[in-house]
Parts: structure tokens; C-alpha cells; sequence
């Protein structure tokens, strides 16, 4: 009697492990057959594309979910990255890579913060970073009592703000590679492409990714055998914070313009790409592989959705439901193996 | 190797370390006894880092040591094996990245982690303790005990100059502990200094070169004439004498609980055995016994699979733990930290869990009923505390382990089972527990788990040796054999 | 008979590109959008980028790599879709914007005149209360509609300086009216003189009634806003409601207009830009007289409102109504 | 050398349990003084009745937070619930107690689907909550096509919306009972304090509540002792759907309009309040007074910051910092006193 059991087993783990992934395949399949015009390269890369940002920013929350922490203040410190990079060539009329470098160090700044607000001052994750969240907000928009930045405007002393997002900024969110086709690779999808790589490497291959993962699992145990925990805990907000102002500033560069009102979304569409990463390959755990996955999920989804002209609140009731229909599969299944997967 | 002069350390209005002069050489074992309570624990976490002493001075090598965190003492060359078992182990992660960890903490350890060069490193600590696991298993899956042997494997693994292990075999089986011991020998031999803490009576006969004891914060004897002197050590760490009470064991009322055929392990031959109304039976055996699985059935958790069980003359096959309990059936469970401490919650919520229900009237809670009631239990079990309202985090381990029998013995039921309700309880403790246990034992049936035959020898009427699932030998407490139940345990009965 | 390309219309394709959909006003644009676009007999794709405005710059794209023949860009900002709308031209395809500036002579516009909104209930507000007046007003800069309405409101305020801004609060979060109730009461409550507000988008000016109802000061308060939606009728109409006047493009013609503006375009017709939907006045003793009771008997009572005559021709039929 | 240290042991202890409460005295003292017209029990209603919804959203996350879950969806079932009042009465023309009715028991559905999830599937309960919040975004906007509701709208079908928000519903939202001064306290107000008790003496002083909290702190030992876990589990979400529920009613009978809104805002702020309510008495858990009074906080906060003419992203900037600065202390502080105080 043991064969069917067996096969049942390695059904069941096949199911667990590739599940997501084959959803993710039908889901393609059905969208190229059903939307004209949705399987072609440059829509894969008009996917990319969308979800680039969201991306960029999940795997940020993915390492601070992996020291078993969670950090609701990335969507504010992309728009604060947004506003910083507009304020600083426009108003103060710096260079691109000042403006770039002025986002990269407030994001690290605000993680710093974040960290230490954790890990010294002993405030629970969310409730630090969601205080953050608010401060930054707020603080994203006094500089310009809250009106969007761009060339020209009013400042607050009465004169005209000279400086523009300069060339080489723009460049950053709209210089597309030419890859077969001309013209098709966008900055934005290589700089996402490259810091999953980077990300998904440091957080599944190196000795400092597997201390993260058991803080994140047993922190005291970690910190018994001798891991700095709460460096590693402080890295992990920080490279979030670094994450989110990279977002920012792809988003300042695709927009061309300071706008207080983009953004919105931001954080709770990463969140969601990154949850969606436990299901795939069966993790049950933040993995950066799962998030790209998740992201990319989520972009075909709408997309194609998009393409079926389905109406936008139809969208975020499919996004929903396929969200909690994959996750229901993956976890009720990884529970069924044994007691193994743990919530 | 390492010397303490005058080390104090309180938290808060508790004075827990009160001057502990103690030296410990190189290629010696230190055995260092205590009630629960006294300090040792305490003594260990500042001896590693964890916390920072107070007051007194420390020397490692000649040299100052005043480690500032577990880092730090474990660079000089101090490793330990920590107390709680949770404290030792990763459980989200695999066996082999738990072996390996403390290495990937270390600056000398390259970037990149390779599988292969993991796994391979892995097998040798693995080996080197004699265990075989799955070394791509997550440890959240493994038993108690295997998680305590990696926890010790991997800090053996570690070469280090002075290990401590403080109560090291608290869920390991004798043959496994005997695995330990060894290596111990062998690290002696190459002058590692071992401090090592134990309630255990074999451990420290099979290891001592020298025993210190503790109570109250103090070094209150040293004994290192050969043959140690043990009852004069237990007398040093109690402050008193203990006198060894031999069990009467009584004659057993009417059969309250009876097992037909029941099948423990897949494949065994069935079992059948009954504990009557007034008697204490203790269960004891090796790993992969049966004796989890069977308490799992008493207790609702795992359906018969064959034969049936009656309790009280009438049928009995509870489903869930609140059919257990609506029986009159309580369990003390083992490994107290995963299975029975709610962190969050201080003694008397701790003590009343299970029986809210009568500390409420028209469904609010009575809060002076509860202290009042945990009050009385704190004084019949000895706890060591300072009020009811205590955290149970604050506790020493011993006494929190008291809590949790205190919890079941609140009270009357048909069958109380304890599962090895005396992990990390010391020997005064131990004999206060088994007293109240058999004080109380009238009017239900009492059964109790031990994986140490010791233990059961202090507590029971009738002991039972299962083996492989199988009952391997049945007596009754008086003049045993020791080592023919021992090897009844092992198989060779 | 019709011009190319409208004499196969079954063979023509048109994409609006939104920056925005969620709320009534959206809505009502869509439907007007896609009522023209069927009365043409064209086929419509609608592309939604939920206020992301770099997605919409790529959905620009995707509509033309989509192969539409015109596209309307509803809302969204320069910055970001100029490039983008310019792709769309150099492939040969014909592009009007609704709402938003992309200074490009290539690209009509088509304007609800935000300006002229806030100018129109001002006027009104001028003309109920005299030129002295105590005024506190709602604002969220940052916002291109809001801050447009804004510049009216200084141009006001310059010209009457017997008008006193007492208090300048908003926010933008939801649910929006609850939220504006919230501040507006602490407002009137630390500034009692204040007699007037002007909340230039509805959601906020919903808010405010709220609060002065609570506080039971609608006969002393008056309220000029801007937008209209079928709720908003009924509590301008509520007895002693303190909501005066708004002043509404019906977003419904905006959106035939832009079709229209398209078609035209298509067809080879050079197009006047801006094009203008003028905005309407409706005030509460209108609503009363005519016992109007929700947007279908407003477009019923007033033709003004129902139907813009802008970007007419006699080939392009009209949806039906 | 003992008295000085106890005494500073004392103060500690003082400062952690009354640290936020006198923040809180401060800062009413404060806006008293600087705000006119703030010193009024007008004013003091006005604050009750602006943090009425938002309370009553908090409690509900504070009992999920109990039993150590998370409910993301309260936003989204608040104002799924105001879609639905609003649709029952004006479009299905229902009175107003079925209106309330249905609006409570889809509260209750969703909570017991959440509780489902998070049990039975063994989905996070981050993961699960979010997916439905997402779900009902959706959901909610399908009847109506995306449009609010309103007494003369057109359906679908042409026709037009007969029905109309009846008095007996708006009642709820509108009604204000005599106390000293006349028409002073609104219906809302007294809905969100026996709320309030109502959970402050279920969580505090029953047995089903501190079972809840022991499943919080370790559900397998409670399970142990025989509580019934998965039920309480789902127990405290279907607690978390009505009372966002009753959200929503309220919020519907306050705006007597079915508007088209996300509750985005409504999740963020409620799930400020609980966690603020960590910092209240020294708790540094979920609790239903500390809940009760973090609301209360963030709504004097805004009123008197309103009242002053800050603009509003001062208010956020404010909100962050203060929240940050106050848990901080608390956090700290209890860090201090002793590992006895866990995070
Ligand atoms: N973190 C802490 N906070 C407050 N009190 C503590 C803490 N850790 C230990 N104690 C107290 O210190 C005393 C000694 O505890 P310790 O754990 O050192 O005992 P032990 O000798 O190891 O006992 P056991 O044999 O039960 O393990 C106890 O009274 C305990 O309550
Ligand atoms: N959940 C299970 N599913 C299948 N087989 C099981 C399960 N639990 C236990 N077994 C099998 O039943 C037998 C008895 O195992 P059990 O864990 O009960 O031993 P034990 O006596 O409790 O050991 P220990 O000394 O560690 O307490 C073993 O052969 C084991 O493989
Ligand atoms: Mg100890
Ligand atoms: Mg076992």
C-alpha cells in the first residue's frame, strides 16, 4: 500500500512547490490566448516595467521580513526620495548625482533610524515604522507647504524656482536598452532585475543572509552563538530604506516632476508582492525570488486584466481573490504535509 | 583557566549572586549543583556574556575577562550550551545551517555559503556526536531532544577552551547522554576546562572531577576527595539532610484506566495494562518507546489505532483535549517552554489556565480567587517566588517546571499524566513533587513518564519498561534491579 | 457620408489612457466617453494606470503598440507623458488630452476650465454675501484641478479685500468627506466669525455641510463648491442645508467632447485647442425650483448642463439621450 | 545605598504606567491654552465623536492583536459596510434595520472567512487579511459599477434609485442624547464607549479574554489545557469584522451617502490607535483601554493642531513624531526596568 501514498506525497510536494509557478504559467497562457496582443516581448518588458517599482521596494520589506521584523514606512520614504530628488535640482539646483546621492543617504538614514528605534529603543516593528511613515509624510511636504515641485513654481519666498530635472536624472527612469528589439529594456527593469539578483545572492548564499534568516527565526538563539543581532537587524531596515529610495528615485525619474499625490500605492502593492513570495517554490518564508515572482504576479495579472478591458475595481477584486485562492493552496497544502510549516 | 572572585549580580530587589568565588583548570570537569533558583543559570548567562555582573572580578588565562556580549566570550574561548533548549537551536532553519551556525557568525567564515561544503561540514559535526539526521530537515520538526543535541553538538564542534553546559541531558536518553559523556572524556583529555550543571544524579557520578555547590547566590561547599562525596553535596546545596524515602507502594484501588491491544508503534504487538484508583505507575523507556504516542491517545491528540481504551469501566476514546479533559484526564505536558508556559503571563494566570471557568462568576474572572488559590499552590510545591503576580519569566526553570504540575494538581481528575514532569527540577524539588504527587495520588489514577529510571524509582508503585512499543518488564517498586530494568529499556530484557 | 476614417468605423480603434477612475466624476467620464465612442460605431480600450502616473506614459505605449488609431489621455501629468504622447504622434496616431497640459500643438485639449469653476461659485458667493465676508476655505495644494480652483480663489481674494480668510484647511484622506467634516468643525469652533467656505471640489464640500450641520449653524453658514453628483443634489436640497451653490461641468459631456474632439482630429479637421466645456452654475434655489432630484433631471432641466456645444459636426452623431 | 535606587526604580516604574496618560494631560493643557474655544465640552465631544469610527475600528484590530494575529481588511470592511447600508436602503429599498443588519453580518462572514484562512488554511494572518481587504476594495464597487450610491442615481438597467436613507438610519449617525447640555452627546460617540467597555471588560476581566491573550502568547499551551483555539481565533476576527461593521454603518449614517472611498486612512489611524494603546499603563500589549485612549489622542492631537491652523501635513508630521517620541519613552523605559517586559 505504500506506492499510492508515495505518489500522493510527491504529488502533494510537486503541488506545494510549483503551484504558484504554474498558476503564474496559466495565467500567461490564458492572457496570451484571450488578450491580442499580450504575448510579445514588448509587453513582457511593459510588465517589467510596472512592476519595477513595487518590485524594488518588496524586496526591501522582504529583508526586514526576514529578521522577523516588517516595515510599513517604505511607500513614505519613496515619496520623500520622490520629493528630495525633485527638490534638490529644482529648487536647489544640484547636479543629478547629488540629487541621487542626497535620496540614497536619507533612505540609509531613515533605516538607521528605523533600526535604532527597534533595536534600542525596544519599539515593536510595526509600530515604528508606521510612526516613521507619518513623520515622513509630513515631512515630504514642508519644504513646499505641500505643493508638487517643478520648474517654475512659487517658493515660498516669492521667487521662481529655476533649476529642472536634468538629462542625465531623466535618464535614469526613461534610457531604454536596446536588447533584439530596439529601444526595449527600460533603466528602471535592469536596476529592479539586478538588486533582486543582488538581493536574492546576499539573502540565500551568503553567511550573513543565513544569520538574517535565524534572526528572524530565533533572535536570541542567534545572538547566543554570537551574531551581532542587532547590526544585522539595523542592515535589514537600512537596506530597505536604501530599497525604498531607490524606488523614489526611479519614480522622480519616470515622472519628471515632484508630485506630492504619486505613490499611494506603493506600499501596500509591495507588501502584497512580498506575502505572495511565501507561496512560491513552497518557501512558507520571505525569499527574494518569491517577491520578484510575486511582483511580476501581480504586473501580469493587471496587465492582462487590462488588456481584457476589465473595469478597475474588477482588477482589485481578481487581485485579491487569486492572492488569497494561491495562498490558500500553498499553505493549506504545506500545512497538510505535516507539522512542519509553522504560521 | 577561568577564576570568579566576589561576582554579584541582582535583578532588580532579587539579589540572585552574592559572591561566587570559584576557580575551574583546564582538562577538569566542574560539576556545579544547586536548587532551583540558586543561581546557576545566572552564574552561566554572565559567565557567557549575556548579562554583565554586577560586581567581582573574572580572570580567563591570568587574563581579565569581561566579556560584553556572547560574541565577545565566545572569541575568548568560552562556549556554552544554554539551559532552555529554544535558546540553542534556529527552528526555521535546517539542521545542517544549525550545526554550522556559529560559524556563520564568525569573521573568519568567507561570504558565501555553499551547500556542498555546508552539508559536508555538517555530516562531521553530526558524526562527531553520533547522530544520524536528515541534515536538510527543518529543526521545528525534530523531537525535544534532538534539538538539545544539536544545541551541544554543534558548541562541541567548537574547540573552545572553557564549555559550559548547563543542563545538558535534561531530554536526552540515557544511551544519548552516554554519547555526550564520552566526548566529554575526550575533550578533557585535550585540557578543555567543563563546567557542567545538572539535577542528574548518573551525570554527575559518571563525570565529576570536582562539584561545587551553590545556594542562595554563594559557593556553599566544594567536594573534590575521590569518591565524591554526593550526599554531603546534596546536603551542602539544600541546607539540609534529604532523607531518602522509600516508596510503600500501595495496593491499587479499582482499575480506573484499562488499555486492550492498543498498538503504539506501526508494526508492534499490541499492548494492554490497567493503573488503578490510588496508584502511581511510571512509564519509562527509550526513544521511539511508544510512550509519546501513548500519551498522545490518553489525551485526545491522536486517534487509536487499534484496540480500545476504558476509563472508569466505560468506554474512552477522546478526540480532542477538551473531551480529555470534560473526562476528568489532565496532562502536565513535557517540554514546558513550547507546551505549558504562557510567556506572557504571571503565576497565577499561569497556575489557573485550565480552570478559568471556576475562578469566574457570571463570566468574569476573580482575580483574588486566583492569587489565593496560586498562594496555596506556591506553598504546597516549595516555588521559589516572590509573589503570585511574578512573571513566570522571572522563575528559574526548576521552579517554573512546579508550575506547571502546580497548574493540574488544582483539581480532582480521574488520570493525571505526567510527562516528565521533572526536567530540570533539582533533587530537593524533585522529592517535594513526587510527595505531593503521591500525597494526592488517592481518587484518581496517576501516570507518569520518565525517561530516567531513577525517577521512576522515586515516585512510582509500578513501573513499566517499553520498548519498541512493546512492554518489555512490569514491576513493582520494591527491591528492583536496577540495571535488569535498564536493560529491559534498552532491549535486552 | 462620413469622412475617413469613420466610413469603416468598425475598423477604428480608440484607447483612453486614465490617470484616475475611482470616484463619481471618473465614472461619469468614462460613460460619456465610451456613449460617443458606440453612437461612432468605434471600437474604445480603456487603459487604467490607478494614479500612476508612469504607468500611464507606458500605457501610452501600449496603446500603440496596441495599433488604436487615437488615444485620450484623461488627467495625469506633463512631466511624464510628454515623451510619451509624442511616440504616440510620431506613429501617426492622433492624440487629444483631457485635463492635462502636454504643451505639444500636435495635441488638442480639452479642458473643463478649473479656473472658471472656482471664478463662477466666487462670483456667487460674492453676489449672496456681499464683498465683506469672513471665509474659511478648503485646500490641498499639490493637486493640479485644486491648485487651478486655488488661483481663482487669490485672484478673489485680491480683488475683494473686504473678504477675510480665516482658515485654510483639507486633506485628502478617506473617506474624504468624513475627514473634512472632522477639521471643519474644529475650524468653525476656533473661528466663529467665519460665514462662508468655499470647498472647491465636492467631496470637500460634502465634509463641511456635514460639520455645520452638527454643529447647527446651517442658516448661518453658506458653503460654494465645485462638481456635482447626484448625492450632492440631494443634500444641497436638504431643508436649511448650508450648501449655496456649486458650480459642475457634467463630466458625462466632458467625455462625449473628448471623443468628439478625437473624432474630428481623426478626421482630418484642424481643431481650435483648447477646447472648452464651459462649466454651469447651479445653485440651490434652482435645484428647489425645479425640483431637481439627481443628475438626469439636471440635464433634464438645464440643456446647458447636458450638452456642450463644442466640436460639432454634422456627420458625427450624437449619442442618444 | 538602597533608598536612592528604589526610589529611582519607583519613578521608573511611575513613568512607564503614567508617562503617556500625562503626555495626554499635557497636551489638552497645551491646546486649552493656545487653541480658543478648545476648553468646551463642545469641543471635547466634537474630539470624541471625530475618533468615534475610527475607535471603534481600533478595538476590533486590538482583539485580533490579542490573539496574535493582524486584521488588515478593517478599512475595507468599513467601508464595504457603508457601500452596502447604502445600497440596501436606496437601491434594494430596505429600512434601516436591515440595512444594519446585513451590514453586520457581512462583517461577521468576513471575519469568520479570515478566521478560516488564517486557521484552517494556515495562511499568515498578514497575508490572509490583506488578500480580503483587496477582495472587498473590489467587491464593494462591482454592484454599482464604481459609482456611489445615491437616492436618484441611475442603475444599470436604466431605471432609477427610488429609495433613500431613512431617518431611523441616519438617527445613528446624527442623533445627539441631552447630557447637562442639550443635544450633546452624538449616538456615535455612545456607540464607540460601550464598544470600548464592552471589549475592555471581555479582553480584561473575563475568562474568554484571557484565554485570548494566553493564545497570544503561546497557543499551543493553551490548546493544552483545552481551550478551544481555533475558535477563539476566529472569534476575534469575526469581533474585528462587526465592529468594522458597525464602522461603517456609522460612517454611512454620518455622511447619509454611499461615496466611494478605499478606508485606506480609516485601516492606517485604527491601527495607530491600538498600537499607541501599547504605550499606555506600561502595558506594551494589545488592550482595549490603551486602544480607547491612543484614539483619543490622535484625535485631540488633530483637533487642537486644526484649531491652531497647522496645515495638514504638519499634522501627520506631528502625528509620527509624537507617536514616535511617546513609545519610544515607553518602549525604553520598560526595556529598563527588566527583561521581565517582553516586545
Ligand atoms: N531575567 C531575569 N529577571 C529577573 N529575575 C531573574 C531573571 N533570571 C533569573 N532570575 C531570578 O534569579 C534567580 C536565579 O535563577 P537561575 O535561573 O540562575 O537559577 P538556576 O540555579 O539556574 O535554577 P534551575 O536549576 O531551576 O535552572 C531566580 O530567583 C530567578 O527568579
Ligand atoms: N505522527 C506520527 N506518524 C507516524 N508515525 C509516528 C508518528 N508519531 C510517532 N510515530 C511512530 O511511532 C513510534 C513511536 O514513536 P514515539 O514518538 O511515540 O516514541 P516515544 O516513546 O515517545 O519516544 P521518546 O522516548 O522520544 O519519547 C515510532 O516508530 C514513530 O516513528
Ligand atoms: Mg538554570
Ligand atoms: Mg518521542
Amino acid at each position: 500500500m505504500a506506492e499510492p501514498g508515495a505518489f500522493r506525497a510527491r504529488l502533494l510536494a510537486f503541488a506545494i512547490r510549483y503551484g504558484f509557478l504554474l498558476l503564474l504559467v496559466g495565467l500567461v497562457l490564458y492572457f496570451s490566448l484571450a488578450a491580442p496582443g499580450f504575448a510579445n516581448p514588448r509587453s513582457a518588458v511593459f510588465v517589467l516595467q510596472s512592476v519595477a517599482i513595487t518590485g524594488i521596494l518588496a524586496l526591501g520589506v522582504t529583508t526586514t521580513l526576514v529578521v522577523g521584523g516588517f516595515d510599513l514606512s517604505i511607500g513614505a520614504v519613496a515619496t520623500s526620495s520622490l520629493m528630495l530628488a525633485a527638490y534638490s535640482m529644482v529648487v536647489l539646483e544640484q547636479p543629478a548625482y547629488v540629487a541621487v546621492a542626497l535620496c540614497l543617504l536619507m533612505g540609509a538614514l531613515v533605516g538607521l533610524i528605523n533600526g535604532l528605534l527597534i533595536v534600542k529603543c525596544r519599539i515593536p516593528d510595526l509600530l515604528a515604522t508606521l510612526g516613521m511613515m507619518f513623520l515622513l509624510i509630513g515631512l515630504q511636504r514642508i519644504p513646499t507647504q505641500g505643493n508638487s515641485i517643478a520648474t517654475g513654481m512659487t517658493l515660498a519666498d516669492g521667487e521662481t524656482a529655476q533649476g529642472s530635472f536634468s538629462a542625465a536624472f531623466l535618464w535614469l527612469g526613461r534610457h531604454r536598452f536596446d536588447l533584439v528589439i530596439e529601444r526595449l529594456v527600460p533603466v528602471p527593469v535592469v536596476i529592479f532585475l539586478l538588486i533582486a539578483l543582488a538581493i536574492w545572492l546576499f539573502l540565500g548564499f551568503t553567511r550573513h543572509g543565513r544569520l538574517m534568516y535565524a534572526i528572524g527565526s530565533n533572535a536570541r538563539a542567534t545572538a547566543l552563538v554570537g551574531a551581532p543581532v542587532a547590526r544585522y537587524k539595523i542592515a535589514a531596515y537600512m537596506i530597505s530604506g536604501v530599497t525604498a529610495a531607490i524606488g523614489g528615485v526611479l519614480l522622480a525619474a519616470r515622472l519628471g516632476r515632484g508630485d506630492i499625490a504619486s505613490g499611494n500605492n506603493l506600499l501596500l502593492d509591495s507588501v502584497a508582492a512580498a506575502l505572495i513570495g511565501f507561496a512560491v517554490l513552497g518557501a512558507a518564508r520571505p525569499n527574494a525570488f518569491g517577491t520578484a515572482m510575486g511582483a511580476l504576479f501581480v504586473g501580469i495579472l493587471l496587465q492582462g486584466m487590462t488588456m481584457l478591458n476589465a473595469p478597475y475595481y474588477t482588477q482589485d477584486f481578481v487581485k485579491g481573490a487569486v492572492l488569497v485562492i494561491a495562498l490558500m493552496f500553498t499553505f493549506y497544502l504545506s500545512s497538510r504535509r505535516g507539522p512542519s510549516m509553522r504560521h | 583557566m577561568l577564576a570568579l572572585h566576589g561576582l554579584y549580580k541582582a535583578f532588580g530587589a532579587n539579589q540572585v549572586l552574592r559572591g561566587v568565588d570559584l576557580t575551574i583548570d583546564a582538562g577538569e570537569v566542574v560539576v556545579l549543583m544547586g536548587a532551583n533558583g540558586a543561581g546557576k543559570s545566572t552564574l552561566v548567562k554572565v559567565l557567557s556574556g549575556y548579562h554583565v555582573a554586577d560586581d567581582g572580578v573574572m580572570t580567563l588565562a591570568g587574563n581579565a575577562y569581561h566579556p560584553v556580549d556572547a560574541r565577545d566570550a565566545i572569541r575568548q574561548g568560552i562556549v556554552t550550551v544554554h539551559q532552555a533548549i529554544d535558546d540553542g537551536v534556529i527552528p526555521d532553519l535546517s539542521v545542517a545551517d544549525n550545526l554550522l551556525l556559529d560559524r556563520f557568525a564568525s569573521r573568519d567564515h568567507g561570504l558565501w555559503v555553499s551547500a556542498r561544503t555546508l552539508r559536508r561540514e555538517a555530516r562531521q559535526v553530526a558524526e562527531a556526536m553520533g547522530m544520524t539526521l536528515d541534515l536538510d530537515a527543518r529543526v521545528a520538526e525534530l523531537s525535544v531532544a534532538d534539538r538539545q543535541l544539536i544545541g551541544i553538538a554543534r558548541a562541541l564542534a567548537h574547540s573552545p577552551r572553557l564549555l559550559i553546559l548547563d543542563e545538558p541531558t535534561s531530554s536526552l536518553s540515557a544511551a544519548e547522554a552516554e554519547r555526550l559523556f564520552n566526548l566529554l572524556d575526550r575533550l578533557r583529555e585535550q585540557g578543555v576546562a567543563i563546567l557542567y550543571i545538572s539535577h542528574r544524579m548518573t551525570d554527575i557520578r559518571r563525570l565529576a572531577d570536582r562539584i561545587v555547590c551553590l545556594r542562595d547566590g554563594r559557593v556553599s561547599g566544594m567536594f573534590d576527595q575521590k569518591p565524591l562525596d554526593l550526599p554531603g553535596a546534596v546536603q551542602a546545596m539544600l541546607g539540609q539532610t534529604l532523607e531518602a524515602t522509600a516508596i510503600q507502594p500501595v495496593a491499587p484501588g479499582p482499575a480506573v484506566l484499562e488499555l486492550h491491544d492498543i498498538v503504539l508503534a506501526p508494526g508492534s504487538k499490541p499492548v494492554s495494562f490497567a493503573v488503578g484508583d490510588g496508584e502511581v505507575v511510571a512509564l519509562t523507556g527509550l526513544l521511539g518507546s511508544g510512550m509519546e504516542a501513548l500519551v498522545a491517545m490518553l489525551f485526545g491528540q491522536r486517534p487509536l489505532s487499534q484496540g480500545s481504551l476504558r476509563l472508569d469501566g466505560r468506554d474512552y476514546a477522546p478526540n480532542t483535549v477538551s473531551e480529555a479533559l470534560a473526562r476528568g484526564v489532565f496532562l502536565a505536558a513535557k517540554d514546558r517552554s513550547v507546551n505549558g508556559v504562557v510567556a506572557d503571563f504571571d503565576i497565577a494566570d499561569n497556575m489557573t489556565l485550565p480552570f478559568l471557568k471556576a475562578f469566574s462568576t457570571g463570566g468574569l474572572l476573580r482575580r483574588s480567587r486566583q492569587r489565593q488559590a496560586a498562594t496555596q499552590m506556591i506553598e504546597r510545591l516549595g516555588i521559589v517566588c516572590q509573589s503570585p503576580q511574578d512573571a513566570i519569566g522571572t522563575l528559574s526553570g526548576g521552579n517554573q517546571q512546579k508550575v506547571m504540575i502546580g497548574r493540574w494538581l488544582q483539581a480532582p481528575c480521574r488520570l493525571l499524566i505526567l510527562d516528565e514532569p521533572f526536567q530540570g527540577v533539582d533533587i530537593g524539588a524533585r522529592h517535594d513533587i513526587g510527595r505531593q504527587i503521591r500525597a494526592t495520588a488517592k481518587g484518581r489514577a496517576t501516570l507518569v513518564c520518565v525517561s530516567e529510571i531513577d525517577e521512576a524509582i522515586e515516585i512510582a508503585d509500578r513501573i513499566i519498561v517499553l520498548h519498541e512499543g512493546c512492554i518489555a518488564g512490569e514491576q513493582y517498586n520494591q527491591d528492583i534491579d536496577l540495571g535488569v530494568l535498564a536493560a529491559q529499556a534498552a532491549g535486552h530484557g | 457620408e462620413r469622412p475617413a476614417p469613420f466610413d469603416a468605423p468598425e475598423e477604428v480603434s480608440i484607447a483612453v489612457v486614465r490617470y484616475i477612475s475611482t470616484g463619481d466624476f471618473f465614472q461619469a467620464y468614462l460613460a460619456g466617453v465610451e456613449a460617443q465612442a458606440e453612437a461612432l460605431g468605434v471600437e474604445l480600450r480603456v487603459l487604467d494606470s490607478r494614479q500612476d502616473a508612469a504607468l500611464q506614459a507606458d500605457m501610452v505605449d501600449q496603446a500603440i503598440a496596441l495599433g488604436v488609431d487615437g488615444i485620450i489621455i484623461q488627467h495625469g501629468l506633463s512631466e511624464s507623458m510628454q515623451e510619451a504622447a509624442q511616440r504616440a504622434i510620431d506613429a501617426g496616431i492622433d492624440v487629444v488630452a483631457f485635463d492635462v497640459e502636454i504643451d505639444n500643438p500636435a495635441i488638442p485639449q480639452i479642458e473643463q476650465s478649473n479656473y472658471l469653476l472656482g471664478e463662477l461659485a466666487l462670483e456667487q458667493a460674492a453676489a449672496d454675501n456681499g464683498d465683506d465676508f469672513t471665509a474659511g476655505y478648503v485646500y490641498v495644494p499639490g493637486i493640479a484641478p485644486l491648485d487651478q480652483r486655488n488661483a481663482a480663489w487669490e485672484d478673489f481674494k485680491a480683488a475683494h479685500p473686504g473678504v477675510t480668510e480665516a482658515a485654510v484647511f483639507g486633506t485628502l484622506d478617506n473617506p474624504i468627506a468624513n475627514a473634512v467634516a472632522n477639521q471643519a468643525r474644529a475650524v468653525i469652533q476656533a473661528n466663529p466669525a467665519i460665514d462662508v467656505f468655499f470647498a472647491p471640489y465636492n467631496e470637500f464640500a460634502a465634509g463641511v455641510k456635514i460639520a455645520v450641520d452638527e454643529m447647527g449653524l446651517g442658516e448661518d453658514i453658506s458653503i460654494y463648491s465645485a462638481d456635482i453628483s447626484t448625492s450632492d443634489i440631494a443634500a444641497m436640497r436638504e431643508p436649511g442645508s448650508p450648501w449655496a451653490a456649486t458650480v459642475a461641468t457634467n463630466p458625462t459631456v466632458v467625455g462625449e467632447v473628448s471623443v468628439r474632439t478625437l473624432a474630428l482630429l481623426m478626421a482630418g479637421e484642424t481643431i481650435e485647442s483648447p477646447v472648452i466645456v464651459p462649466p454651469t452654475l447651479i445653485t440651490q434655489d434652482f435645484l428647489d425650483d425645479n425640483a431637481i432630484d439627481s443628475m438626469a433631471t439636471l440635464s433634464e432641466k438645464m440643456p446647458q448642463f447636458a450638452h456642450a456645444e463644442v466640436a460639432l459636426a454634422d456627420w458625427l452623431p450624437l449619442p442618444a439621450r
